[in-house]
């Protein structure tokens, strides 16, 4: 019995499989039934958790232990729902509030230190090859294609104009290593499918 | 007649994509029902590996295999997981705990792993044991760092840990000899840099994704990586070096021949481009 | 009650809540009030979020249940299946455990099958991006071109094979302008979050809050 | 000196919000900064035109950042050029279809779809079935976006905010659907697939200016060139440590570490 469940399910999978694969070719129902299939498994898994959440962690907290402080969380989550109604939308701005709050600040606290000093830091650290020195100055170069304020005429005749550029030549570098990087790992993942068709659902192994 | 030339020319630098997705199935897909077995050469990245599990494994010895990826990325990962644990496998007299702190999924890809591989006698209890998954991450990493017994009460099937010879003795990171991370993201090495290599300067080799890879390279070049395998590239390398050949080396027949028949393409829609562009006058 | 309903509570929330935020990475470690105030707050959102993830839900709910009403063609069958493959896997998971049979065959064979093929589709959107894009138009595009041929000729095996120079300058790219660029990039979208991030705790970049009543 | 963390951050940090808030400052007072215009800013507006001449739809995505994580800034830009566009549609009577994966922007959006209606005096412009949540699993959204790409076919497509893998899928279903596209991500990893496939890319910072330039306000402009400070900042630091670490000092890296 168990033997038949997995093997129905390997055929479901492989039939999955194929619907998405079908995308390309044209639009068919059978991309549309694993997309409305996928849609609704994701939001049950992502909403299943999110009740238990809210059960689990809040309403456990203030039943079992009496951490009153969880009602706090509860009725801002549940004035996000106050945007169905024309006359409390206002109250949903709080809880947007906090969220955004807490966001804005975990980014500008980190960032500055953990990506800008951290990016210098590791630049300007035992320069003695050709290369790091290199590196550093495609750093700078490519910096001052970023740089938003400067004046027409220095952008249309200054050194601005040169290494702004340039720095647009290194990443376009940087962009196609990355680029063709990234194609042996997404063939590595394609093989992987490729192997559960061949091998797993069909046997050729 | 010029125009159908023309004609040509523009069909070159516009093929359907459907024909090119053909083509990458079946290029795909013929290597792995039939290896070409396409000569295969060693990086010195993945040899330096490989050279240093076999170093740091002497008689004696005790390694941890952290198995820190997710099912999705087991065709990348599998085989690196697959290799270097057969490597240290059949190691004589050493002791191997398999873990995992960040993916809790961990634990299964190890059970994965251990399907794929000749265990050369070895005895589950007494020469390796699965620990299972450890919750918190970083904290979790650190109390085992300096305490294994105050963390590590019982296995992966729930077998306390003082029916499992293979634990006893060890009581901090001090008492283990190699550490292999595997890792396919956060948290994985990173966490393990933080509360591993850089207080304790255990000895680590590392096996990731091959994105991964550029970023975790001055991590090798520093020596907190003592060796790095990268992707499927470096799996299928440490297959040859293991003499095992598995998942990555008819993988990688499947790596040349698609990125081939995408250069393939490329080429052809630029020798369009040109042509075409000769032809209608423009500036070349 | 106008003040009740404007903007300045919210913009006073997110100020506060930013600020607590910031200081905490600067000096958790010397007050541990705030600290412990940060965490508490941002185990909060966790819950606010668990709401939002409920609106989700009734965003998806009512635009099915309207495709079913309506009978929309060629429509309302997905609608319905979507609707009740959706209800009945939170069924399993909330009623039983996600431990239920049925929750992880639907998970084991439906879900993860599906999430792989989609992340291996990205095989085929690769090869047709790399054929459309890797054209020699001008400096910039011959650059990327060249650059992106080298990398994959270093990573297949057959490269080496080729030309054993391809590893070398695949390395040297990797190395030296491939991390130049990142860095910078990241350097500049620093300075960007910062800036945005001021807007935002100051009330001056308001979109999220909506329009004045 | 326990007492702080980071403390090389935490002065960084002020310097270059003071520099923005005095350039808002100089702003007030009424002295305009020059800042360059960003090229896809005019791209948006080339790509609602095209839709509204071919009567086809507009399509608009913010990605994979919730709000109250470290890539928020992202979703926050995102929505500012979500705002910009729904206003344009509005005005234009073309529909906006915006795929969503965080649902707490959901109410945002719903909000930002009433202002545009508000706006251009249409009500009937408002639908807010086409505000779609796609799950906040990542491809069960991607499908979700890819379904909505090859059914409606819209003739602007525009992903502005943070995004992983997926990226590339929506591209290429957006190139197959026959849209013009603009991208807009500070995810370098993702920028190349962007810029590979997409008419028109924000790179990183770009995205975070262009909610800036849309809004048209010099206040907003202002704080632009303020965070250019930093850049010089950053340039500055390079150079001086790249000549004292080539004369083998660590002086500015062990200040740096503080």
């Amino acid at each position: 019995m168990a033997d038949i469940i997995v093997e129905i399910g390997i055929w479901v999978a492989a039939a999955y499989t194929l619907m998405i694969y079908s995308y390309p070719y044209k639009d068919t129902p059978l991309f549309k039934f694993a997309e409305h299939t996928m849609i609704g498994l994701g939001i049950a898994i992502t909403t299943i958790m999110g009740i238990r959440n809210i059960l689990d962690i809040a309403v456990g907290s203030i039943v079992n232990k009496g951490e009153i402080a969880w009602i706090v969380p509860i009725l801002l989550g549940l004035a996000l729902f106050t945007r169905y109604s024309r006359q409390y939308a206002w109250l949903s701005r709080w809880p947007l509030a906090l969220l955004v709050g807490v966001g804005i600040g975990v980014s500008m606290g980190s960032s500055v230190d953990a990506s800008f000093l951290a990016q210098i830091r590791s630049t300007v650290t035992g320069v003695n090859t050709l290369n790091k020195a290199l590196l550093g100055i495609m750093i700078i170069i490519t910096i001052t294609y970023f740089i938003f304020s400067i004046g027409k005429e220095q952008r249309e005749k200054g050194a601005f104009k040169y290494t702004s550029q340039l720095g647009r030549y290194v990443m376009m570098l940087c962009f196609g290593a990355l680029f063709g990087n990234t194609i042996m790992t997404r063939m590595a993942l394609f093989i992987g499918r490729m192997n559960f068709l061949l091998f797993e659902w069909l046997k050729l192994g | 007649m010029a125009s159908a030339k023309e004609g040509f020319w523009n069909k070159l630098q516009a093929i359907d994509q459907r024909i090119l997705y053909v083509l990458i199935i079946v290029v795909v897909a013929l290597p792995l029902l039939r290896p070409l077995s396409l000569p295969i050469t060693v990086t010195s990245a993945t040899r330096t590996a490989y050279e240093k599990v076999d170093e740091y494994s002497g008689p004696g010895s005790v390694v941890i295999i952290a198995y820190e990826f997710i099912a999705g990325n087991w065709p990348e990962m599998g085989p690196i997981a697959v290799a270097m644990t057969q490597h240290l496998f059949r190691k004589p007299d050493i002791r191997i705990i398999l873990l995992a702190m960040g993916r809790d999924q961990g634990p299964i890809l190890a059970e994965n792993t251990l399907k794929y591989i000749d265990e050369m006698g070895k005895e589950y209890g007494e020469d390796y044991v699965n620990l299972g998954f450890f919750a918190g991450a970083e904290a979790a990493m650190a109390s085992f760092a300096s305490d294994i017994p105050g963390l590590v009460k019982k296995d992966y099937y729930g077998t306390p840990i003082e029916q499992l010879s293979v634990m006893s003795g060890l009581n901090d990171l001090n008492d283990i000899d190699l550490f292999l991370c595997l890792w396919s993201g956060t948290p994985g090495w990173g966490e393990y840099l933080r509360q591993w290599q850089t207080p304790y300067g255990i000895t680590v080799i590392g096996g990731t994704l091959g994105i991964n890879g550029p970023g975790a390279q001055p991590y090798v070049s520093s020596g907190q990586l003592k060796g790095l395998v990268v992707g499927l590239r470096g799996g299928g390398e440490y297959e040859k070096l293991i003499g095992k050949p598995g998942e990555a080396t008819s993988g990688l027949d499947a790596v040349s021949t698609s990125h081939l028949l995408i250069i393939a393409f490329i080429v052809l829609g630029n020798v369009g481009y040109f042509a075409g562009r000769r032809r209608s006058g423009g500036e070349v | 009650m106008s003040l009740l309903k404007g903007k300045q509570i919210p913009i006073g929330i997110t100020l506060v809540v930013g600020l607590m935020m910031i200081v905490n990475y600067y000096f958790g470690a010397a007050l541990p009030a705030v600290k412990s105030t940060t965490t508490l707050v941002q185990n909060w959102t966790v819950i606010v979020a668990a709401f939002a993830l409920i609106i989700g839900l009734i965003n998806i709910s009512r635009i099915h249940i309207n495709h079913l009403l309506k009978r929309s063609k060629g429509q309302w069958f997905f609608s319905l299946w979507c609707l009740a493959i959706m209800y009945i896997m939170i069924a399993l998971g909330l009623f039983g455990t996600t431990k239920n049979p049925g929750y992880q065959w639907l998970y084991n064979y439906v879900f993860l099958p599906v999430d792989a093929t989609m992340y291996s589709s990205l095989a085929f959107f690769i090869s047709s991006a790399a054929y459309r894009a890797f054209r020699a138009r001008n400096v910039e595009s011959i650059l990327l071109l060249s650059s992106g041929v080298v990398i994959m000729l270093m990573n297949a095996p057959i490269g080496e094979i080729i030309w054993t120079g391809f590893p070398v300058i695949g390395d040297w790219i990797m190395s030296v302008p491939n991390v130049a660029a990142q860095r910078a990039i990241m350097i500049c979208v620093v300075m960007g979050s910062v800036s945005l991030g001021l807007r935002t705790l100051l009330g001056m970049e308001r979109g999220y809050l909506g329009r004045e009543e | 000196m326990a007492l702080i963390s980071h403390q090389s951050g935490l002065l960084t940090l002020i310097i270059i919000c003071g520099a923005v808030l005095f350039m808002i400052y100089r702003a007030r007072q009424g002295l305009e900064s020059e800042v360059r215009r960003v090229a896809g800013i005019d791209v948006i507006d080339e790509a609602i035109g095209r839709s509204t001449e071919m009567g086809r739809p507009v399509h608009i995505t913010n990605g994979l950042a919730t709000l109250y994580s470290s890539g928020a800034p992202q979703t926050i830009a995102g929505l500012s050029v979500l705002s910009y566009v729904a206003k344009k549609c509005a005005q234009n009577g073309i529909p906006l279809i915006t795929t969503i994966y965080v649902p707490e922007t959901i109410p945002i959006v719903m909000e930002m779809y009433r202002e545009a209606s508000v706006l251009a005096e249409s009500p009937e412009w408002f639908d807010d079935y086409n505000i779609r949540y796609m799950s906040s699993h990542r491809f069960s959204y991607a499908t979700g976006v890819q379904g909505v790409l090859q059914r409606e076919k819209p003739a602007a497509s525009f992903l502005m905010g943070s995004f992983m893998a997926e990226a590339l899928i929506f591209a290429e279903s957006g190139y197959l659907a026959g849209a013009m596209q603009v991208a807009g991500t500070a995810a370098t990893s993702q920028i190349p697939f962007f810029v590979a496939v997409c008419d028109y890319t924000l790179l990183g910072d770009e995205l975070y200016a262009a909610g800036a330039y849309l809004s048209q306000d010099a206040v907003q402009m202002a704080s632009i060139a303020g965070q250019d400070v930093g850049k010089y900042l950053a340039m500055i630091l390079l150079l001086v440590g790249l000549i004292l670490s080539a004369m083998g000092s660590d002086w500015l890296v062990n200040i740096l570490k503080l």
